[in-house]
């Protein structure tokens, strides 16, 4: 009885490691398995879901107008002091003044991607951007000004 | 037969005539010397990337791809980062054995080179007493461990340097069992006369089920002395770092790498000899015309083919098994392994002295 | 087993509890003096069996500082949250960690953060901050980073 | 801590496991008692990340502190989010959309997949075996793809607003979650033929790591590591949140109390949530995504626990509002930081190989220890 088990034990115990030893074998000779992406050989092919956080842009027209008012409530909505809205006072055509933004700061080393600005934004003046290759090799460029120079609002936009 | 004998006996010639004997066989001893170490280096660069890709292809993953057509030259890329890398010395390290342990690592795997046949007449030294010179040298390979454990003053090296002491002790005497029933079977511990008794077949098909387990025993007992996954408790990196060689940085380390490799191939340059007839092509009992055609394959193909084949196998092991743990290694050597290997040593001495062999 | 019957059978051996009205589990607040005794009624008397301690925290008021166990009976699933009120300037409660042995992590936690000191806590030393950490407990409200605070 | 001396005064030597080491998967850092192999005594140190996301939460309002819980336990991240929103729900009392709550449910189970994917995969890396890594890799991109087309994230999704979701779910989701469902079913039995099977795996898990059950109790154990001690404690059948309550999945326990009982523990859940997906991925229910809500929120002066049941365990949230907008005081009951404490226990007496499996079992994810 005892020997039967001791035999019983050692062939059990072959089969399973065999069985193993079966799958990755397969794997040896399968190569069309294979999943690894060679990254920067396919960046022309690599297409990135159009949801993608990258970092927060602003979209500007071909008359180099965009959508911001400068109402903050991204520099609000902002759990880490990411964005820092710098407004000024125009003088529209009618002779108002009238407050626009002067610089909008970003700060992509801050960025968590957390989302809570695009969707704060009553707008739509920021979007999300699906780049992601944002190694630089100095700090200072990741603080980035999203609004064009000399750009202006669009018409319409309260 | 097609033989590399009238090449080394050209050399051989040439030398006497020049030079008196002393200088003669000085030269002799210089260029073998200078093959072996080459051929060291030449391993290294081979099994590296082998293992790399083998891995790699068994994980789903494309391996090295990037050095050189289809990653070839990856290994030299590798063996220049480990050049230029700083060999540090931990500050409590005893110097001398610490700088040393690495180097015998590389001594004892060149030593073993010594007796194995590479190909028909092509071996530096037909020793008489081979398989025995094997046994013994490998042997002191534990010491370089134990030395670089010890010398490292690291708790993890020298637990690791311990375990691998309990380790290689403990399986020497499975893979002695399992040597022994093919020298039982030969009646030679010359490893030249082993191949020779394999004219007729090899002793994995001639010597039944009895050789087979004796087989199977010798790739898993030296799978544990190479220290090699399942059973690299030595090495154990999620428990241990890297075991004995923690504290081994640059070209020392590569040494110990080397020296692991070596050792691989060396056990698979027995394993290939003793059961699969080394360098002796496939033969088929009397089967002449089948012999022949046989024949026509270089006999140095034949047993590299054989060698990578044990190579790949204990590769495949690695890059499939979980590591065991130190007591059930032990208990797996003590309660099955070795109480299997004298059991079948019996049967295999019975069978020599009945003539049960083909 | 309902929180009623909880209630009463409390307020039957500890006439000093106050229980709060209108919450979600029943919250109860305990004399520190008295709470290691009312640990153990929870744990180890019949029918009550809290056995399950999910939650040591504390929370500085300003004015005092507040533990707050919750606790849960793995059998009944009945809930209970036992708070205790401490003197800020030299807080100190019974250790449960003979009760309940997640207690013992939990309250090396809430000792560092807040300078709880546990009495009978047989390990009570710094778990998360590092070695040589002194005085200022960084979970209480008048501690002040000054490099690594983030103020918005 | 750092002692030059690296022994007691017993000869038993004493190891500094981590910060840095292999087996840890972060920063724990575990000194060790060892008599040979033996462990004698193991005493976890932690701290080295920790970040005092309490403490930073203090300053957040009640939209923002959702994503800092992201990074508490990282690969349950969405369930995290899902307390933390559910305990602000249940504060200002928002009933969510049918629809969100079943997003919120499959997005849920498949991090929970994605989780024991990548711990299976790093369990059978603690016991040597390097391989099922990249195969579980596999199975887990194509859930992380998901992910990046509905969230827009891989990791850190921070889908979940108060009151429901930031988005509606991508077209393609359905099809998606189809299709991982198929190649997660074709790929199952691997699982069994490389680890659970194989018997170098089971003979370094069986018998090791004995945590009983009264004694998983005490410790606090939640989630996987408790009911491998055969404690009922799933919060999805206790204390059902969102609508588990109507979905049929069954509670995996084992009663080893043993590593493998973890072990098999979480594999067997990996097949519940399929099962849940499954039942829900056709039944999405039309209807708004996100109730309204005000632009800010102030929850009413009061305390509010919420829990979940992440990959870990019992995640529990308790906000304590003074009526402003922002917490008072908030705390992450983590289920990582009870389940580690119980270690020691564990431990004790057994190799210091079989530390390794055991912190394997534990799926210890070090900052969700730390936070």
């Amino acid at each position: 009885m005892f020997i039967k088990n001791y035999f019983k034990e050692v062939f059990s115990a072959i089969r399973s490691l065999l069985k193993g030893m079966r799958r990755t074998g397969y794997y040896f000779t399968h190569h069309k398995e294979i999943i690894t992406q060679q990254y920067p050989d396919n960046r022309d092919t690599l297409n990135l879901p159009d949801r993608f956080k990258g970092e927060v842009v602003m979209p500007h027209d071909e008359k180099n107008e965009h959508r911001c008012t400068g109402c903050t409530a991204c520099e609000l909505a902002c759990p880490n002091g990411t964005i820092k809205v710098i407004t000024k006072f125009e003088i529209n055509a009618e002779g108002k003044k009238k407050k626009a933004i002067d610089k909008l700061v970003y700060h992509l080393e801050l960025c968590t991607m957390c989302n809570l600005c695009i969707v704060a934004c009553p707008s739509d003046a920021i979007v999300m951007a699906q780049t992601f290759e944002h190694s630089v090799f100095n700090r200072s460029q990741l603080t980035k000004i999203l609004n064009n120079p000399d750009s202006k609002i669009m018409e319409g936009i309260e | 037969m097609w033989s590399l004998a009238n090449i080394t006996n050209s050399i051989h010639e040439a030398l006497n005539n020049q030079f008196s004997a002393g200088w003669a066989l000085f030269f002799e001893m210089l260029m073998a010397g200078i093959a072996v170490i080459s051929l060291f280096a030449i391993l290294g660069l081979v099994l590296v990337l082998m293992e790399r890709k083998v891995s790699a292809w068994m994980q789903i993953r494309l391996g090295p791809n990037r050095v050189g057509p289809k990653g070839m030259l990856q290994s030299f890329a590798d063996t220049l980062k480990l050049l230029v890398k700083e060999g540090l010395t931990p500050g409590g390290a005893d110097k001398f054995l610490f700088n040393f342990a690495p180097v015998l690592a590389i001594i004892v795997a060149m030593l073993l080179m010594a007796p194995i046949a590479f190909a028909k007449d092509f071996q530096l030294w037909n020793l008489n007493i081979g398989v025995l010179y094997v046994s013994a040298i490998s042997s002191v390979s534990v010491i370089s461990i134990l030395m670089a454990g010890w010398a490292s003053n690291n708790k993890y090296s020298l637990m690791g340097a311990m375990r691998s002491g309990a380790q290689i002790v403990s399986y020497e005497l499975s893979a002695g069992l399992a040597i022994l029933s093919v020298v039982v079977l030969t009646g030679s511990l010359s490893l030249n006369d082993i191949i020779l008794s394999q004219q007729n077949g090899w002793w994995i098909f001639k010597g039944h089920l009895p050789v087979l387990i004796a087989f199977v025993l010798f790739m898993i007992a030296v799978t544990a002395e190479t220290n090699r996954a399942p059973f690299d408790l030595a090495e154990a990196e999620s428990e241990l770092t890297a075991g004995f060689h923690t504290e081994y940085s640059g070209m020392k380390f590569a040494l110990f790498f080397l020296a692991e490799y070596v050792n691989v191939f060396i056990v698979c340059c027995i394993g290939a000899t003793l059961f699969l007839g080394g360098w002796m092509p496939f033969h088929i009992g009397n089967w002449q015309q089948f012999n022949h055609i046989m024949d026509y394959i270089p006999s140095s193909i034949w047993f590299m083919g054989k060698t990578f084949f044990l190579i790949f196998l204990i590769m495949w092991f690695r890059w499939t098994f979980p590591r065991l743990r130190i007591d059930q290694l032990l208990t797996l050597e003590w309660k099955y392994l070795l109480p299997i290997g004298m059991i079948n040593l019996l049967v295999v001495a019975a069978m020599a002295i009945g003539g049960w062999h083909f | 087993m309902t929180d009623e019957w909880l209630q009463e059978t409390l307020l039957n051996s500890f006439p000093d509890l106050v229980f709060e009205p209108g919450t979600e589990w029943l919250q109860v607040t305990v004399q520190s003096q008295q709470w290691l005794p009312l640990a153990n009624t929870l744990r180890y008397k019949a029918d009550m069996d809290f056995d399950f301690l999910f939650c040591v925290t504390c929370i500085d008021w300003k004015t005092h500082l507040a533990m707050v166990y919750h606790l849960r009976c793995t059998t009944t699933q009945l809930h209970l949250v036992v708070k205790a009120t401490l003197n800020p300037l030299n807080p100190e409660i019974d250790s449960v960690t003979s009760i309940w042995k997640t207690a013992d992590f939990h309250e090396r936690e809430v000792y560092e953060m807040f300078g709880v000191n546990f009495k009978g806590h047989p390990d009570l030393r710094l778990l998360i901050l590092p070695d040589g950490w002194e005085g200022r407990n960084p979970l209480r409200k008048d501690f002040e980073d000054p490099i690594n605070m983030i103020r918005l | 801590m750092f002692e030059e001396i690296g022994t007691t005064t017993d000869g038993d030597l004493i190891i500094n496991v981590g910060p840095q080491h292999p087996a840890t998967h972060g920063v724990l850092h575990l000194v060790i008692t060892l008599n040979g192999e033996t462990i004698r005594k193991v005493e976890p140190h932690l701290g080295y990340i920790h970040r005092s996301i309490e403490k930073m939460c203090e300053s957040l309002t009640y939209r923002q502190f959702i994503y800092v819980t992201s990074r508490m336990d990282y690969l349950s991240s969405h369930i995290n989010n899902h307390a933390c929103a559910m305990c602000v729900e249940k504060g200002l009392q928002i009933e969510v959309p049918e629809r969100a709550k079943v997003i919120r449910i499959l997005l849920d189970e498949l991090t929970r997949i994605a989780s024991h994917e990548l711990w299976w995969g790093a369990m059978a890396m603690d016991l040597g075996a390097f391989t099922p890594f990249f195969h579980a890799f596999r199975e887990r991109e194509s859930i992380n793809d998901i992910m990046e087309e509905t969230c827009g994230a891989r990791l850190t999704m921070n889908f979940i607003v108060p009151g429901g979701l930031m988005a509606d779910i991508h077209p393609n989701f359905q099809k998606r979650v189809k299709d991982f469902i198929r190649l997660y079913k074709s790929k199952f039995e691997e699982y069994n033929e490389m680890v659970t099977g194989n018997v170098i795996f089971r003979n370094r898990m069986e018998g090791v790591g004995y945590l009983s059950k009264a004694d998983a109790i005490s410790f606090g154990c939640t989630g996987p590591t408790a009911r491998g001690s055969g404690v009922s404690c799933d919060v999805r059948k206790w204390f059902p949140y969102e609508g588990y309550e109507k979905i049929a999945f069954d509670e995996v326990i084992e009663t080893g109390g043993d590593s493998l009982s973890r072990y098999m523990v979480r594999v067997r859940e990996m097949n519940q949530s399929i099962r849940i997906i499954e039942q829900l991925i056709d039944a999405i229910p039309e209807g708004e995504y996100q109730a309204k809500t005000k632009a800010v929120l102030k929850l009413p002066k009061g305390e509010f626990y919420s829990r979940v049941e992440t990959a870990r365990g019992e995640f529990g949230v308790y906000i304590v509002s003074e009526g402003g907008t922002t917490p008072y005081r908030i705390k992450f009951r983590s289920p990582g930081f009870s389940n580690l404490s119980a270690l020691d226990q564990m431990a004790r007496g057994s190799k210091l190989g079989d530390l390794v499996a055991m912190m394997g079992t534990l799926d210890l994810v070090i900052p969700d220890i730390d936070r």
